[in-house]
């Protein structure tokens, strides 16, 4: 039974994925998930980006100048989102579109990283209908809680190894879409569990399928990009990185 | 009377760059300012201390004989507003009205005031139709005056504007510069607008600074400043097309004036005035190479 | 890289008819409650009934077919996608069979049929959430979702981020067109690297940006405060009624949602 | 000989904004053409076709009598250089030569060559010792310089820019158009010019069009182009400021004129030779002994 669903499951998949434009698969659509889990997935939600409000609100009273830099870096991380990149996967050159997730956690931190990343999404529903409003509260647990918190601390990690910056970056922004992905199959995952189907099972397969077409690649790409974008800031502008807090600034220059 | 007074202003950026070296300079009330210099100048900088954005290293400001430093920050708002070259960067609420409604908000006025203001002030430029348009859909000139408006409806005593003809087609330059001169002569509101466009000098302003290198290197009416070429040539500038023309008529062919007409009308006064007292062309002044 | 544009502006909600004048609490309300009895209806009715009802409805304001279109690919093709998954998985009955390359597949009824019912629900909602944002503007939205106690600092930053994702999308699409013109987008690899600087770039200018215009939002006095001053009209006698409408709508519509036809 | 040739061009925006409505313009090997235009006229719309940037949705485009179909887009840009505003948006590199490197690196030129267009480029531009510079360090005219460097290193044979000049001062302004007036006459490349500045063109230009509202309203030599001066004040510009002056003095005062002089030369020779025949003076006569 299984050595007979999985080929065909994944050849569905596959052509699928070969005629649409996979990335936006990446949020979940407005009505597959049933009433109990749109509520579970808010509830996990609401309270994250909770915090990134407060985060916010508080940090903008003492430096008012937050609120337009954190605006400012969410509509170009959204901007950034909507790059198409070309991604050469099993069903040959294909565009695709990062998630933007893993760059805006490094830059604005993991809770503020949440919000903006609530706000994309509500935005992308409205008008794209990207996602959806009543998933709205799933696609915040895997694009923006997965997808930041995992950027974010693969980011700081790779920092306290030592590790190059473009190779910080390019963790962050892999590891920060592949659990976004990871996120997405688990909720589709769960979905099998009322009817009886064995949620390991389904969360692997759609995972799988996720990785084997252009997400894969799409996860080293948006990585390099990402590594790339900081050690490019960091060459050109590391003023910028410092001011941030992504980097330490530990030459301090030019104190005239 | 001085309304603004810059008492050797000094300003040093974080990176080093002495972007002030000192800087003196009064303003009247009710007077229409230009600020001209060369790229780098510093005349953004200079615009930015104006309203306590910056604070001076050195030297001091006085706002009404009353230094800065006695005034909140929220009274200067008030009394001096000003306007940055990208309209883009001010015009960040969704709507017109909104953004207009911005400055009154922060003053926390009622919201009846609040909302004549802003009437008020898209009166005056003349924008009250688009009030309720969101900001992406305008053009670059409209956008421009929506930065003015919201400036306005805070209704400061000095307007304070940085390369606002810059990007504009000859027509919107014009209808700006009409809009300001209307603010300045029937409103009342002293007028400090930083150009690079010499030509708009002396049809519209009647006094002008010119700053290079971080300090003033004159100041006076059109006539005093563009009597001295040397000078505005020093500082990479030129005098506007008209004088050029009248300058090499005089200094060339040795055509006499008292005084080099800067405007089209003046020169065109003066050309028609020569025909009359024949006697004074100069025998000689026929040789010319061109 | 005009869709982007065209995407995400709302031209459409700019257009005043009977829809955009309505108040956003109401069609908020609306959204949220039939959003919810879309998602809980048993049968596939319910949601072709709020499908054909959106279509209507954006076709009495004369959106075009192709703009909802537009919209609603990617949600159609994923629920084909479910369509498909759910047919060949679920059930035992056979309905249809064929061989692809070698793979034999099979349709089977009941799996259809909850996917067919997926389906319904995926295009019930998504039509739903259209015919909202095509009626309505985001500052009005900004302005409902204020009433419905959503924090100022998160409608601040929606009505901040929305407007000036367009503007930082043109300044990347000049500096696109700027690398086109000078070969950078010759090879894959080049590509990439160029997605990169151009993505540095973009990051600069936003930072730069922000601190422009909060110098500007600073001189007219901004400490830190609210940056909307949300304006909305009181409520009408037509808002009223639209409200006790849908409590009578909304019984009618469990009702008929709670029929179950397979 | 016509180098580039623009036939029937419409462009639509997404949003149906007709930036084009049916512009045919012709442009000669080695002219210096100015495109003027009000605000919103389309001027950037059509440049950008003229590299292929965008595509004409109806009419088509011959470069060198083969329609651009027929070119590669490598090869497009290779014969057509295009510089645009803001420099911010060009500059990518973090140093000076790295950025003129750009073109000829993906060109997949030798490194020797890269090195020698480089600085050919460079000293073209007259910024061969700012090559180490970052490009953060460098004043707007400079990045404006480097940018044309950048696409000059690629060895076009068109180079178009839009609004070159807008935001610099006027030293700024004039050696940049002295620079481009060399490119354009001792290296022979062909330069199309969009710009709202009306009083550049008769000093640096040898042919302009007038675009308004998506089509080219004019198209002729600056004395051709400005006789007409309806057309200019219905498309939102303005004549130069010389030629106001002339043109008063023409129509109100009654010189007159075979020809409306643009250029402050050009007015001053009419000035001076109107002394020689006093009898056509309208007024009095001029006594004069030669
Ligand atoms: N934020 C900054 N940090 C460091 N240096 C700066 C900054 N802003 C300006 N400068 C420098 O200060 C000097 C004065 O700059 P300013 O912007 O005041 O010139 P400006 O007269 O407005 O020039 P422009 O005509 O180009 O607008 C310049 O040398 C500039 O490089
Ligand atoms: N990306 C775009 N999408 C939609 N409309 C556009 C776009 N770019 C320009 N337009 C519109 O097309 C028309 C022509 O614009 P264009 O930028 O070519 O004008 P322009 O002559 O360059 O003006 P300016 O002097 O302000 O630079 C304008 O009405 C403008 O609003
Ligand atoms: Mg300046
Ligand atoms: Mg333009």
């Amino acid at each position: 039974m299984l050595s007979r669903i999985i080929p065909v499951f994944t050849l569905s998949f596959f052509l699928f994925f070969a005629a649409a434009n996979t990335a936006y698969a990446m949020h979940i659509t407005e009505g597959i998930l049933p009433f109990r889990w749109v509520i579970t997935w808010f509830a996990v939600s609401v309270p994250f980006v909770g915090i990134g409000v407060y985060h916010v609100k508080r940090k903008k009273k003492k430096m008012p100048s937050y609120l337009p830099l954190v605006g400012m870096l969410g509509a170009a991380v959204f901007v950034f989102s909507c790059f198409p990149i070309p991604v050469i996967a099993l069903n040959g050159m294909a565009t695709s579109h990062p998630c933007g997730t893993g760059m805006s956690a490094v830059l604005l931190g993991p809770f503020v990283s949440v919000l903006v990343a609530t706000i994309a999404l509500l935005i992308q529903a409205l008008f794209l209908a990207h996602g959806g409003l009543t998933t709205l509260g799933g696609n915040i647990f895997s694009m923006g809680i997965l997808g930041s918190f995992s950027g974010y601390f693969a980011f700081k990690i790779a920092q306290r190894c030592k590790l190059p910056l473009f190779w910080c970056g390019f963790l962050a922004g892999m590891i920060s879409d592949v659990f976004t992905y990871l996120g997405t199959s688990i909720e589709l995952g769960l979905l099998v569990i009322n009817t009886g189907g064995s949620f390991f099972k389904a969360a692997a397969e759609i995972f799988g399928v996720f990785m084997m077409t252009s997400q894969g690649i799409l996860c080293i790409v948006e990585g390099v990009v990402v590594g790339f974008v900081l050690v490019f800031i960091y060459k050109r502008r590391p003023g910028i990185l410092f001011h941030l807090g992504v980097v330490k600034d530990d030459t301090k220059p030019m104190q005239t | 009377m001085v309304i603004l007074q810059i008492r050797n202003v000094q300003y040093q950026y974080y990176d080093g760059t002495h972007a002030l070296r000192d800087v003196s300079l009064d303003i009247r009330r009710g007077e229409f300012l230009a600020i001209l210099g060369p790229n780098g100048s510093g005349k953004t900088t200079l615009l930015k201390h104006f309203n306590g954005l910056l604070k001076p290293m050195k030297g001091e400001i006085l706002l009404e004989q009353k230094s800065f430093k006695q005034y909140s920050s929220r009274e200067i708002f008030q009394k001096v507003g000003i306007v940055f070259q990208d309209p883009n960067d001010q015009l960040f609420a969704p709507s017109v009205w909104e953004d207009v409604a911005f400055g009154p908000l922060n003053l926390g006025l009622s919201k009846d005031e609040i909302a004549y203001r802003v009437d008020d002030a898209l009166s005056l430029v003349d924008m009250n139709l688009c009030a309720n348009k969101t900001v992406d859909a305008l053009s670059f000139g409209q956008k421009k005056r929506i930065c003015i408006a919201g400036v306005l409806a805070m209704k400061p005593e000095i307007l304070v504007l940085d390369e606002p003809t810059c990007g504009l087609d000859p027509a919107g330059v014009t209808s700006l510069m009409t809009l300001l001169k209307e603010l300045n002569g029937k409103h009342g509101i002293t007028i400090i607008m930083a150009t690079n466009t010499v030509d708009l000098v002396p049809l519209y302003m009647n006094r002008l600074a010119i700053m290079y290198h971080g300090s003033i290197l004159k100041a006076g009416t059109p006539e005093q400043v563009f009597s001295n070429i040397e000078e505005i040539r020093h500082a990479c500038l030129e005098l506007p097309q008209i004088a050029q023309l009248m300058q090499i008529l005089r200094d060339e062919d040795h055509l006499p004036m008292d005084r080099l007409p800067l405007t089209v009308g003046e020169a065109r006064k003066f050309l028609i005035s020569r025909q009359h007292d024949n006697h004074s062309w100069p025998a000689i002044g026929l040789k010319y190479s061109c | 890289m005009d869709f982007f544009h065209h995407t995400f502006s709302d031209v459409y909600a700019r257009k005043n008819n009977w829809l955009t004048r309505i108040d956003v609490r109401v069609k908020l309300f609306y959204v949220i409650s039939l959003l919810a009895i879309n998602l809980w209806a048993k049968n596939i009715f319910i949601p072709l009934l709020f499908l054909s009802i959106s279509f209507i409805v954006l076709f009495s304001i004369r959106t075009p077919l192709f703009a909802i279109l537009r919209s609603m690919l990617i949600p159609i093709s994923f629920a084909i996608l479910i369509l498909i998954v759910k047919g060949l998985h679920e059930g035992e009955k056979e309905w249809l069979s064929l061989s692809i390359v070698g793979y034999k597949m099979t349709f089977r009824e009941e799996g259809l049929r909850s996917g067919l019912h997926t389906c319904s629900k995926v295009l019930g909602g998504i039509s739903l959430v259209i015919t909202f944002s095509f009626t309505t503007t985001i500052s009005r939205l900004c302005a409902g979702l204020k009433w419905f106690y959503v924090p100022n600092t998160m409608i601040e930053l929606l009505a901040f981020m929305y407007r000036y994702i367009f503007l930082l999308f043109d300044e990347v699409s000049t500096m696109w067109t700027a690398q086109k013109s000078r070969l950078g987008h010759a090879s894959w690899g080049k590509m990439i690297k160029s997605s990169g600087v151009l993505c540095g770039l973009l990051i600069m200018r936003a930072f730069d940006r922000a601190e422009r215009t909060y110098e500007a939002m600073y001189v007219r006095g901004y400490d830190g405060g609210s940056i909307l001053t949300v304006n909305l009209s009181p409520w009408r006698k037509e808002d009223y009624a639209s409200f006790i409408g849908m409590v009578f709508v909304a019984p009618m519509l469990v009702y008929t949602g709670n029929i179950y036809v397979w």
